[in-house]
């Protein structure tokens, strides 16, 4: 079972081979069928994980750290791993063009960053090692820069030059912290650190470390108040790219940023911290939030969503990090939920946008009058994804924000609870903003005389609607996101 | 042995530093690129000179490295300024 | 002795490192820059690296200088654009910090060097470094490999043809001049002995795919500069195959190794050192390969008859 | 014997680090770009020839012994050449500054 | 005082250099050295970790060492991918591309 996670990481790279070697029609399938492939094996390793009741580990090169290198996939590395690999294969195909459709086709750079992307965000989420985490979150930039920029537009450069300024720095922060926690302790496993860790209470250096890597991976992750480069990233980005950007990109170093303050850091630690990073992602939800209600380009406000919407996980912190169980593991959930929800539904968001853009032929908000007569499934999907965001039942995101909110107010943190609610309404302002503008009635001959590319705008739709199947998830904490924790190796090799 | 052999590096390291300075306020950055010249001989010769003293003969690889790609530092210098020959004082422009 | 020769040489560095970063115009930051190159790979030679050393010698002060100085080539000068007290300020604090962070290092410090001395003989090489980066951790060298690659597709997604066919932009618009030419026809043969002895003596003296890759690189680029060879074209088949030698040799080897020794980038047992060499030889082609083209530049679209 | 080879060592290192000094000076002293290349190469080579006369007797090895002539003759070779390709380049920047200077009225 | 931890804080006179040339670059080519430069602290700072970790008939413990190889590498990728981003930049600007 375990060969699963080894398979998961390398399998996407085969699809670099036909890309490079054959023609772009057949490098394009080949890059669909393995990123398919890929999808099914992230979904096993899923329920490998879920019947087992275990997580799944690995030892590359049949060696245990601490000289070689361990894989494990427990249940919130599982989630992920599926999330991220279905939110893939789906952009893939919303990206391949059906014949004659007229629009340039993806250029081959495109499918191949995908599979980078896809092995890459597989290895942050089963590496438990700091440096292979390192080198994985190098091939999350790689692969994610040039996607900003494939038109070659002079704003694209730019933002993938800002974009990249802020990924290097934040390579370099996290690298940093990993020389800190290699100079104390000679080991950077997960597994291993933890058990020293529970020998000896560490010194304010290790903190150090810590900070340093966090203040790494929010520059990645775009985490208030260093996400200023993701709007113009982000809304340059062409539409299919901007979808696993913002869905799935990102939540590679939000995901490191729990695994080391939610499973690594000692819990005094982790407790001293939780407010700063609640601070920030409350700072995320309203800053973020109030700009995006002030955009003119639909593109620009889904980004600045995008940036806001990243905040919750910020104030799952103190709540995950409290002292009772229940409530803790119920704020976890929440967590996690939101991560996944976010990706489907703003996936979903960016593909519509850029169908309805096809249409228009720009993304203005203003000049989208009745974009509902000519782009219905669009709007159907922006707005079914937005629901989520909005935090409306039936969808991922009113569970995710019901179980932080319940947390919230558990745990006597109100204002954290005010925040969850104000982020909604601002959500609210937003999303409602381009429906109203759909369903009203166009002036006599604004609309374009083209209409939305019906399967894609399927796809939009599929995705919109994965969002809305989290929200029948109950309202408890859920078993399978705790499996495996805390971090522990089984045994020795396999 | 090994001390003596220290302090001559030490030597050359300071005499590079005091040329380096110096040059660093001149005018061009041709200077500049003879303040690097002169920075690679002192490395090469620092690299030797520190090779027996601390007993590593890799650090002779290291010497001989510094010596081809620190000349190789002046053709991308070169290459850098253009693939043009000095013009002639009434050429045509050169077509771009 | 050796104290004052560290201090020195971590003063020059620091000093190098400082010219870079307060020059005004750019192509006197970027020599500044080479220079800090040159030092930083003393300092590596004395910290008993040199492995390291080599390879910052031969991308620090060689190729980075090549890349730089074209990019700095036409480049205005740029005032500073923040508050340069403050962000003096800031960065004292930010070195003082780390100072205060690498002093509280425990003591004695914690090494894997035992580890790593037990299980070598086992991989049948000499070098330690190279058995960490091929046999325990042969998934980052892997994983780097493909990150090569994909810094190579970034800048070729730049190109304005997104099929990528014909040649890049050559490094010298025109013929090389004579002094440029004569120097690169004296130094590349050398070069590329030297590039194939650090490959050989890599599995036992430190030197091996890294170092190599890119002093073969570099002697590739002198090459092109000089007009010695002609530019590669991004849509030649032979070398697409020559860039994924390396990552998918070593993914071949590790499926080899899942087969007969049981697990992924395990090595087969009785064969670890011809294996290894094997790869090697691979791995290098493609770094030497992927640097000259990452160098290089996008293609710039089929050329006009 | 050691004794003496050390002795050498010691005379002949020295001797290389005064004309590394020497062609330093002369780099700082003389007035153009042309001739200061000119005091670099000379110096350089000098010093860097006496330098592994001088370390020979440690070599160790005969290996290590080819090694070090071989580092010697690179730079020789490498800083004649190198010295041309500056001197080349010196030159097209006076001009291209003449020339720009000459378009300015 | 030993000579790793004289190239630790030699190291960390880098990281503040890098720094200074991040905070003050006009252009994106002073950011990319001071990237560098930051990113060449980080390393040595490294390198003195490996070698205070001499032991085992060792000189210094080779994994540090390996890491930092492999990241010299990957540095350098990102610096040819910013200057590749640089150059095209300038093209479009000198030749005037507008946004459609």
């Amino acid at each position: 079972m375990s060969a699963l996670l080894v398979l998961a990481l390398t399998v996407p790279l085969l699809g670099l081979v036909p890309l490079l070697l054959a023609g772009p029609r057949v490098g394009e399938r080949a890059a669909l069928a393995v990123l398919a492939i890929g999808a099914g094996l992230c979904v096993a390793v899923g329920v490998a994980v879920a019947l087992s009741g275990r997580a799944l580990q690995y030892f590359v090169a049949g060696l245990a750290p601490p000289l070689g290198i361990g894989l494990r996939a427990d249940g919130f590395s599982a989630a992920m791993m599926g999330m991220s690999a279905l939110v893939l294969a789906l952009t893939a195909f919303y990206a391949m063009r059906a014949p004659g459709a007229g629009a340039p086709r993806m250029p081959p750079a495109f499918f191949m960053l995908l599979l980078a992307l896809a092995s890459a965000l597989n290895l942050a989420f089963l590496a438990q090692d700091l440096f292979t985490l390192y080198v994985a979150l190098e091939l999350l930039t790689f692969a994610a820069v040039p996607l900003v920029c494939l038109d070659g537009k002079p704003g694209q450069l730019r933002a993938a030059m800002t974009y990249l300024m802020f990924a290097l720095f934040g390579s370099v922060l996290y690298l940093l912290g990993v020389v800190l926690v290699y100079g104390q302790f000679g080991t950077l496993d997960f597994a291993r650190l933890s058990a020293a860790l529970a020998l000896a209470p560490p010194g304010w250096s290790f903190g150090a470390a810590l900070a340093l890597m966090s203040a790494g991976l929010m520059a990645k992750a775009a985490l208030f108040p260093l996400h200023l480069w993701l709007p113009p990233a982000h809304a340059g980005a062409p539409p299919a790219a901007s979808a696993v950007l913002s869905a799935v990109v990102i939540k590679a170093p939000l995901f490191l940023l729990v695994r080391l303050w939610a499973d690594l850091a000692p819990v005094p630690m982790a407790q001293a911290a939780a407010p700063v990073l609640a601070i920030c992602g409350a700072g995320a939800i309203l800053v973020c939030g109030v700009v995006a209600l002030a955009q003119v380009r639909l593109k620009l406000l889904i980004a600045y969503s995008t940036a806001a919407q990243i905040g919750y996980l910020g104030l799952m912190f103190p709540l995950a990090a409290g002292a009772d169980a229940y409530w803790s593991a119920l704020a976890w959930t929440g967590g996690t939920l939101h991560l996944v929800s976010h990706a489907f539904s703003k996936a979903a968001m960016f593909m519509a946008a850029g169908l309805i853009a096809e249409v228009f032929g720009h993304d203005r908000l203003a000049g989208l009058k009745g974009a509902a007569r000519v782009a219905p499934l669009s709007i159907a999907a922006f707005g079914i994804g937005g629901l989520s965001l909005l935090g409306l039942p039936p969808s991922g995101g009113f569970t995710a924000k019901v179980m932080l909110l319940t947390s919230a107010l558990q745990q006597g943190a109100w204002w954290i609870g005010v925040v969850v609610l104000a982020g909604g309404l601002l959500a609210g302002g937003y999303v409602l903003r381009l429906l109203v503008l759909a369903l009203q009635r166009p002036e006599d001959g604004t609309l374009p005389a083209a209409r939305e590319c019906g399967w894609r705008a399927g796809i939009a739709l599929a995705l919109a609607f994965g969002a809305v199947a989290l929200g029948f998830l109950p309202l408890a904490p859920l078993g399978f996101l705790s499996i495996g924790r805390p971090i522990a190796w089984e045994g020795l090799a396999p | 042995m090994a001390d003596l052999l220290f302090a001559a590096g030490a030597l050359v390291l300071l005499i590079c530093g005091a040329g380096l300075a110096a040059l660093w306020r001149g005018e061009g950055d041709i200077d500049r690129m003879l303040a690097f010249q002169l920075l690679g001989s002192g490395a090469i010769a620092v690299l030797l000179l520190i090779a027996p003293a601390m007993s590593e003969p890799a650090l002779l690889d290291a010497a001989l490295l510094t010596a081809l790609l620190a000349a190789l530092a002046a053709c991308a210098y070169r290459a850098a300024l253009g693939g043009r020959t000095p013009p002639a004082p009434d050429a045509p422009e050169r077509q771009p | 002795m050796s104290l004052v020769f560290d201090a020195l040489a971590g003063l020059l560095v620091a000093g190098a490192a400082l010219a870079a970063v307060t020059a005004a115009a750019p192509r006197a930051a970027v020599i500044a820059f080479m220079g800090y190159g040159v030092l930083l790979g003393l300092a590596w030679a004395r910290l008993a690296a040199p492995d390291v050393a080599l390879t910052e010698i031969a991308i620090g002060s060689g190729i980075s200088g090549i890349v730089l100085l074209r990019a700095a080539a036409g480049l205005p000068a740029v005032p500073p654009a923040a508050n340069r007290a403050l962000a003096a300020a800031i960065s004292v604090a930010v070195a003082l910090g780390l100072a205060a962070l690498v002093l509280a290092l425990p003591e004695p410090a914690p090494s894997r060097a035992a580890d790593a001395a037990a299980a070598l003989p086992a991989t049948g090489l000499g070098n330690p470094v190279t058995g960490v980066l091929l046999a325990f951790r042969a998934l980052d060298t892997l994983l780097e490999k493909i990150v090569l690659l994909l810094a190579l597709v970034g800048v070729w997604a730049l190109a304005r043809d997104p099929l990528w066919r014909g040649r890049p932009e050559p490094l010298f618009a025109g013929a090389a001049p004579a002094p440029s030419a004569f120097l690169a026809r004296v130094l590349v043969p050398i070069g590329v002995l030297v590039g194939a002895y650090l490959l050989w003596a890599g599995a036992d003296a430190p030197g091996g795919a890294f170092q190599s890759g890119a002093t073969l690189a570099a002697m590739g680029l002198l090459a092109l500069m000089a007009g010695l060879a002609p530019l590669p074209r991004a849509d030649d088949r032979r070398l697409r195959l020559v860039l994924l030698a390396g990552p998918f040799g070593l993914l071949a080897a590790g499926f080899l190794g899942w087969a007969t020794a049981g697990a992924f980038l395990a090595f087969p047992p009785g064969f670890e050192k011809p294996v290894i060499k094997i790869v090697e030889i691979a791995i290098t082609a493609s770094i030497a390969l992927t640097l000259i083209l990452v160098v290089l530049g996008p293609p710039a679209g089929e050329e006009r008859p | 014997m050691s004794l003496l080879l050390d002795a050498v060592t010691l005379l002949l290192v020295s001797a290389g680090v005064l004309f590394f000094a020497a062609g330093t000076l002369g780099l700082l002293r003389l007035p153009d770009p042309l001739t200061r290349i000119h005091a670099l190469t000379k110096a350089d080579n000098v010093g860097l020839a006496l330098i592994v006369l001088g370390l020979l007797p440690q070599a160790g090895s005969v290996m290590a012994g080819v090694k070090m002539i071989a580092v010697w003759a690179l730079a020789q070779i490498a800083s004649g050449a190198v010295s041309q390709v500056l001197a080349e380049a010196a030159t097209l920047e006076a001009q291209i500054e003449a020339t720009a200077r000459e378009k300015r009225p | 005082m030993s000579d790793a931890m004289l190239y630790a804080l030699a190291g960390a006179m880098l990281a503040g250099c890098g720094t200074y040339g991040l905070l003050t670059a006009g252009g994106a080519l002073g950011r990319i050295l001071g990237f560098n430069i930051l990113g060449g602290g980080v390393f040595l700072i490294f390198g003195a970790v490996a070698r205070r970790g001499a032991g085992a008939g060792l000189a210094a413990d080779p994994v540090p060492q390996a890491l930092v190889i492999t990241g010299i590498v990957v540095a350098f990728c990102a610096t040819a991918l910013a200057v590749a981003l640089l150059l095209r930049l300038k093209a479009a600007d000198g030749a005037g591309e507008e946004e459609p």
